[in-house]
């Protein structure tokens, strides 16, 4: 009981990080219809930033995050404005393959600036953890997870309540309505992008700090990560990354404890594509720009 | 009037004596040169070095693969993501039978086509009712799934530790192809794959397929069984993947779930058909040859950068050849219309 | 119609293109050079790490030996030319490159580096009558088939977890209970496996339970969460804690124990990972008193004319690739060690042939910095043990054997 | 040819109390009514009045919430679309679904691939396709692509999709809508002509002038429901019909 308590508890801090991993990577695929191979090198990208700032300067990585963040939209901005609006008008799958070729560039980059070692940074509480009887609760997660809880609220006030917000939503919605409402699609989905890439950029910072990171096998793992929790959730929703995250994070962990050996990545990818047949918007209602999804 | 709103039949021939008559000297080209590339490959093989063997048999595998996802990819228009599935369960269903049980290739080659399709057809009836990115990341999870089950069917697979077929002595249920057997076996497969998308492309199930890729609702409308053409053509694809699979099993003799259930081979395919240009014959194939001829080649003179380099091409032919490579020479050709810069205006914001 | 010409020639094209590039296929002359072809890992996940290591070594052998006037028989010398190829760290490419260097010619082969691509490698070279030393692929499983071209230097993936547990042993007081982590690849699953072998009789008990390792203590190989093995083994209290596996399972086991509460009484072990420099900088101080078991350590009594002293090694190596002298990648010692042997083994024969320098091979008997190098029956040699380290002060400390401990290992090893 | 009048006992198309709810909403609410064999029926209804939903539940594009189509007797409610096209059932689509990859003969030519008594061959189905697109007056722009065309051949082009499956029973979705007044009485001619070649004929119209000339029943759709349902002339002098629906536009075209 106390081993099932345990795992439950650490799959909802390790969720939350999850959600965070994925949350930049729905808005994306929400609002652009984009879906961006190289999310997951965005994220290790920002936590080589983090981890340069930490061993160069002794920044600590929650510090960091204003600068990655920045360091992070503004690539992300560019990025989008100078490649990826040039076929955003193309069949879907051409934005899929623009941005497969991106990520062997970044990850290669990184791979050849910082060599392929599994790195973390390495500070003195995240690894910590407090006891709540025999349930321990790593602080790093912790932080992780109410970060990733302050963001997506954030970012929800911020679609909702803010003109930036309502054009980005009007943009996902419908670009020539929004076109004519004097709304720039191409700064706008700049912006969205610049966003999206500063979200994976703090998600890899956290990683880095609760974890080890490295440009060759995490960058995969975390656009998978996305994928699946963005469709877990629904496309757009910025909850449901966060419920996704959480779904995957404790199926995992509870997973992993019923289940011998790896069966639970195969049990994971059943639920997945479960979840696909039976509810294709997502486990929690309508998502926000779904019908253009549905090509 | 009335016959042509009754219908009637037009032709008594049969199917395939009409179809030799249909052709034409001009419309017989295509063929033509078919067989005599088909030609020169097999008397190329005489004149060429063993290392230069292997570069293209590599090519042919790639040009079957890229022919196979192009008939579900590109012509039905249900972007498989899965699609290396099928090859790896057609690697170990080859492995496993010559390894566990003593089975002869040949026999073993049928069985792992048939576990493809098999598998195909149970993934496809769900699955093939997604659209878009739904059914790209429902097929990329049954891939990942399948490499899992096979991962933890240690007793039969032999988990992750790898599988080796025994090609040594009298071990050996099939003696081994060897250089000059694997580039004619790969040549051959590369060909059928090639015939079998032109044929298909061109039969009333070709149109079917297209028909299906641009509306499914008005496909239905006209008689065409969506149902049956997706999971046919989901199908095909997937037999040929298997049986891809199963000749590279042989071919490498050992390997692990990682290696045949890679999803850079799906990717590959991908990458090739949408470079080459998808929905034709020869865009998979040109995007097959040039894409794989390109990354040997960068990775045996590029060192450290080999990567990295790919990936910027990759990005470059994207955002320079929206279309595709061959499709933008085809409109090109046609219209006699050349400039680079408006093809990049094409689909730009 | 113009679209049916337009296909053709496309189709002629390809043609074309695919004969322009069959011109260009390399060959390679070697004249009164030996050539030595390995393929190596310069991308993809071993890329920049333990395939750059490994390509470190065998530069560094070759480089070594030249400078000393090549390698004689024959009455000459011949230089040695190392011919390297880029195998992305994918075991199928290792393969097929192997394949190429024998079409050109390149019989004399060093592994790629790990099991999975020796594996892969293995068989090729077999069937092309090709002859390689194994530097860094130590699964057992490589030396199960019978080949009989394939000699491995370093000590066989039997002996990783169970150096480990000998060396616990002679601590006092010694652990009553070790628990076993070990990833989903054969090499750590076979390493894992002796060493529930050797805890059995030594009389230490493996918790939760002796086959953990292939069930619930079982993790997916690279992965970068363990928590569930760990969550497995949180309240069965286990002395040690052993990780059978590489790098990315090793720091997550360590950081993620911490998390989940779960403290070994006397601390953690691991196979592969703690005697490399990434992982003392991945983990900081966690890695601080973590024991690993490696395949050489400078402090051995042994040298050769080639390197001279295990020290001298050491000093010359990390000198030239600028890495410090108490923080090393011990798989480039495998990788010039597998390299000369290769080079005893043509002066032994006298003749760069590949059967002659089986021959060679099948009766090397030579000491050299890196220990004894004899090859048994299968090609693995047992004669060379392996030893323990631990890390203290960021520095790799021998500590067993025990003739060969500078210092007192830190016992238990946490605080 | 079989003449109009002689009514078979069975009819082509039977619908029996029809509903369709979205959500909350009813778009089609009990809605009964047969079609014989050789008679034009006209289906007219402002917007949102089920109109097209009608047409998707008869042809399988969309599921009853309850009640049952019949064709020829036979029940094939909840019918996938390609089974109810085998049964001789052709559709066009309000808002058309070219096939955008083919050229406009190959649109065609699909429909005589795939529907009822086949041509044996592609090559056969091509000239087929030629034949359909004369007699809908396209035939010049057959190796055009179909987003090419203007809105009247857009709509001309559906039709000829339809007929090449050879159906016996048509139901056409505004195919006059947008139509200049000479394109209409063509049209019109057309549907006339189909009759004649023993096609039942199921028009959804907007435009009234043209649906009341060619129908030989009228049905009048009103927020889901049957309004009335009878000859043209007791349709147009239903008060319901003018105070409900014709009144109100009538007036206003005729403003224009």
């Amino acid at each position: 009981m106390s081993q099932f308590l345990q795992a439950a508890a650490y799959g909802v801090v390790q969720g939350g990080l999850l959600g965070l991993v994925a949350v930049g990577f729905s808005l994306v695929w929400g609002v652009m219809n984009v879906v961006n191979f190289s999310h997951g090198a965005l994220a290790v990208t920002g936590a080589y930033v983090a981890w340069v700032l930490n061993v160069r300067f002794g920044l600590d990585p929650f510090l960091a995050i204003p600068v990655v963040a920045i360091a992070l939209f503004a690539f992300g901005y560019v990025v989008q404005r100078g490649l990826i609006n040039l076929v955003i008008n193309a069949p879907i799958f051409l934005t899929l393959l623009l941005t497969f070729g991106l990520n062997l560039v970044i990850l290669n980059g990184l791979q050849l600036l910082f060599k392929a070692d599994d790195r973390t940074i390495d500070t003195s509480y995240a690894s910590q953890s407090f006891a709540i009887g025999a349930v321990n609760v790593p602080y790093g997660r912790l932080a992780a997870c109410f970060l990733a809880l302050g963001i997506t609220v954030a970012l929800a006030l911020l679609m909702s309540r803010t003109r930036l917000g309502h054009a980005i939503g009007a943009t996902g919605m419908d670009r020539g309505a929004a076109r004519l409402m004097g709304i720039r699609a191409r700064h706008i989905y700049a912006v969205t992008f610049g966003i999206a890439a500063a979200l994976a950029g703090v998600a890899g910072t956290m990683i880095a700090t609760v974890g080890s990171f490295n440009p060759t096998t995490t960058p995969g793992q975390l656009t998978l990560d996305a994928f699946v929790i963005s469709v877990l959730g629904g496309l757009g929703n910025m909850y449901g990354a966060l419920v996704g995250g959480l779904v995957l994070g404790i199926a995992e962990s509870l997973g992993g404890l019923l289940l011998t050996g790896t069966w639970v990545n195969a049990i994971a990818m059943a639920v997945l594509i479960v979840t696909l047949i039976i509810r294709p918007s997502g486990l929690i209602g309508k998502a926000l720009y779904s019908g253009r999804v549905e090509v | 009037m009335a016959d042509i709103l009754r219908g009637r039949a037009r032709s008594r021939q049969g199917l395939f004596v009409g179809w030799i008559r249909a052709l034409t000297p001009a419309n017989s080209w295509p063929a033509l040169a078919g067989l005599l590339v088909f030609a020169a490959m097999l008397a190329l093989q005489q004149l060429i070095e063993p290392g230069t063997q292997r570069l293209l048999t590599s090519v042919f595998l790639f040009v079957a693969l890229a022919q196979a996802w192009n008939i579900i990819g590109g012509y039905t228009g249900y972007a498989s993501f899965g699609q290396v599935a099928f090859f790896g369960l057609g690697a170990y269903t080859v492995a496993v039978l010559m390894n566990n049980y003593h089975v002869s290739f040949w026999a073993a080659l049928p069985l792992a086509v048939l576990v493809g399709v098999v598998f195909a057809v149970a993934i496809g009836l769900p699955l093939l009712r997604l659209r878009g990115h739904y059914f790209a990341i429902a097929t990329l999870g049954a891939a990942e799934g399948a490499r899992e089950v096979i991962n933890n069917l240690t007793s039969v697979t032999g988990g992750g530790g790898g599988i080796t077929i025994p090609t040594f002595g009298s071990d050996a249920p099939t003696p081994y192809f060897g250089k000059p057997g694997f580039y004619l076996a790969f040549l051959v497969l590369a060909a059928v794959s090639v015939v079998v998308a032109a044929v298909l492309a061109r039969s009333r199930f070709g149109y079917a397929m297209v028909a299906v890729h641009e509306d499914e609702d008005a496909a239905g409308a006209v008689g065409i069984n969506t149902t049956v053409v997706k999971v046919v053509a989901f199908g095909v694809s997937a037999a040929i993947v298997a049986c891809a699979g199963a000749f590279y099993a042989f071919q490498q003799i050992e390997f692990y779930p990682t290696d045949v259930f890679d999803a850079s081979f799906t990717v590959l395919m991908v990458i090739m058909v949408m470079i080459g240009g998808s929905g034709s014959v020869v865009g998979p194939l040109a995007g097959a040859v040039g894409l794989q001829l390109l990354s040997q080649f960068l990775r045996v003179n590029l060192g450290n950068f080999n990567q990295l380099i790919f990936g910027a091409i990759i990005v470059l032919v994207v955002v320079f050849f929206p279309q595709g490579v061959v499709t933008y020479l085809r409109d090109a050709w046609r219209t006699r219309h050349f400039s680079i810069l408006d093809n990049v205006r094409r689909y730009r914001l | 119609m113009m679209m049916q010409r337009f296909s053709a020639s496309v189709m002629v094209a390809i043609a074309v293109l695919v004969s322009a590039a069959c011109g260009g296929g390399g060959t390679s002359g070697s004249g009164s050079n030996v050539t030595f072809a390995a393929p190596v890992s310069q991308t993809g996940a071993f890329g920049q790490a333990e395939g750059l290591y490994t390509l470190q070594g065998y530069k560094f052998c070759v480089q070594t030996l030249n400078s000393k006037g090549g390698i004689s028989f024959g009455g000459q010398s011949h230089k040695v030319n190392l011919v390297t190829e880029d195998d992305q760290s994918v075991a199928a490419t290792s393969a097929q490159i192997v394949d190429q260097f024998n079409d050109q010619g390149d019989k004399l082969i060093l592994s790629p580096y790990g099991s999975a691509g020796t594996t892969a490698v293995a068989p090729v070279v077999e069937r092309n009558n090709q002859v390689m030393v194994d530097s860094n692929g130590a699964d057992t499983a490589i030396f199960s088939h019978g080949y009989k071209s394939i000699f491995a230097v370093l000590s066989p993936s039997s002996s990783y977890v169970t150096s480990i547990i000998d060396a616990l042993s002679a601590l006092n007081p010694a652990p009553k209970t070790v628990a076993i982590i070990a990833a989903s690849d054969g090499f750590s699953q076979h390493a894992a496996e002796q060493g529930v072998a050797e805890a059995k009789t030594k009389g230490i008990t493996v918790v939760p339970s002796a086959t953990a390792y292939t069930s619930s203590t079982k993790v997916t190989a690279n992965t970068t969460d363990v928590s569930s093995a760990l969550i497995a083994i949180k309240g069965t209290n286990p002395d040690v804690i052993i990780i059978s596996a590489h790098l990315n399972e090793a720091v997550a086991a360590v950081k993620q124990s911490s998390e989940l509460g779960v403290k070994p009484k006397d601390g953690f072990a691991a196979t592969v990972a703690p005697p490399t420099p990434a992982f003392i900088s991945a983990l900081g101080k966690s890695s601080e008193g973590v024991f690993g078991s490696t395949q050489w350590v400078p402090e051995i009594s042994a040298s050769d004319s080639v390197f001279g002293s295990a020290h001298e090694f050491l000093t010359n190596f990390t000198n030239t690739y600028g890495w410090s002298s108490e923080q090393y990648p011990y798989q480039a010692a495998d990788a010039a060690a597998g390299c000369e042997a290769l080079a005893l083994a043509i002066e032994k024969a006298g003749s760069a042939d590949p059967a002659a320098v089986r021959t060679a091979l099948v009766g090397l008997k030579a000491d050299t910095f890196y220990g004894h190098i004899e090859f048994d029956s299968t090609g693995m040699n047992t004669a060379k043990p392996m030893y323990v380290i631990q890390i203290q002060k960021s520095a790799f400390v021998t500590i067993y054997p025990s003739n060969l401990a500078t210092k007192q290992a830190i016992w238990p090893a946490v605080a | 040819m079989i003449a109009p009048s002689e009514v078979p006992s069975v009819p082509v198309l039977e619908v029996r109390h029809l509903a369709k709810r979205f959500g909350g909403l009813w778009a089609l609410r009990d809605v009964s009514f047969s079609v014989s064999e050789g008679e034009i029926l006209g289906v007219i209804g402002p917007n949102g009045a089920g109109k097209s939903t009608l047409v998707n539940l008869i042809t399988g594009h969309a599921r009853p919430t309850t009640g049952q189509v019949l064709i020829g007797g036979q029940d094939v409610t909840g019918q996938r679309p390609w089974v109810i096209a085998h049964d001789r059932v052709a559709r066009t689509f309000q808002i058309v679904k070219p096939f955008r990859g083919l050229t406009v003969r190959e649109n065609v030519a699909i429909g005589a691939m795939h529907g009822n008594e086949r041509d044996r061959s592609v090559r056969d189905s091509l000239a087929t396709a030629d034949e359909l697109l004369d007699l809908v007056g396209i035939a010049k722009h057959a190796n055009a692509a179909p987003m090419q065309l203007s809105v009247a051949d857009a709509r001309r082009l559906e039709l000829a999709k339809a007929l090449a499956t050879r159906p016996r029973l048509l139901l056409i979705d505004e195919v006059m809508a947008g139509l200049r007044h000479h394109e209409i009485e063509s049209a019109v001619e057309l549907i006339h002509r189909l009759r004649d070649a023993g096609i039942t004929v199921v028009a959804v119209e907007h435009v009234m002038k043209a649906i009341v000339s060619v129908s030989d029943r009228i049905l009048v759709l009103h927020h889901g429901s049957i309004l009335t349902l009878g000859s043209p002339r007791e349709v147009l002098s239903d008060p319901r019909v003018i105070e409900a629906y014709l009144g109100h536009r009538y007036v206003k075209r005729r403003s224009e």
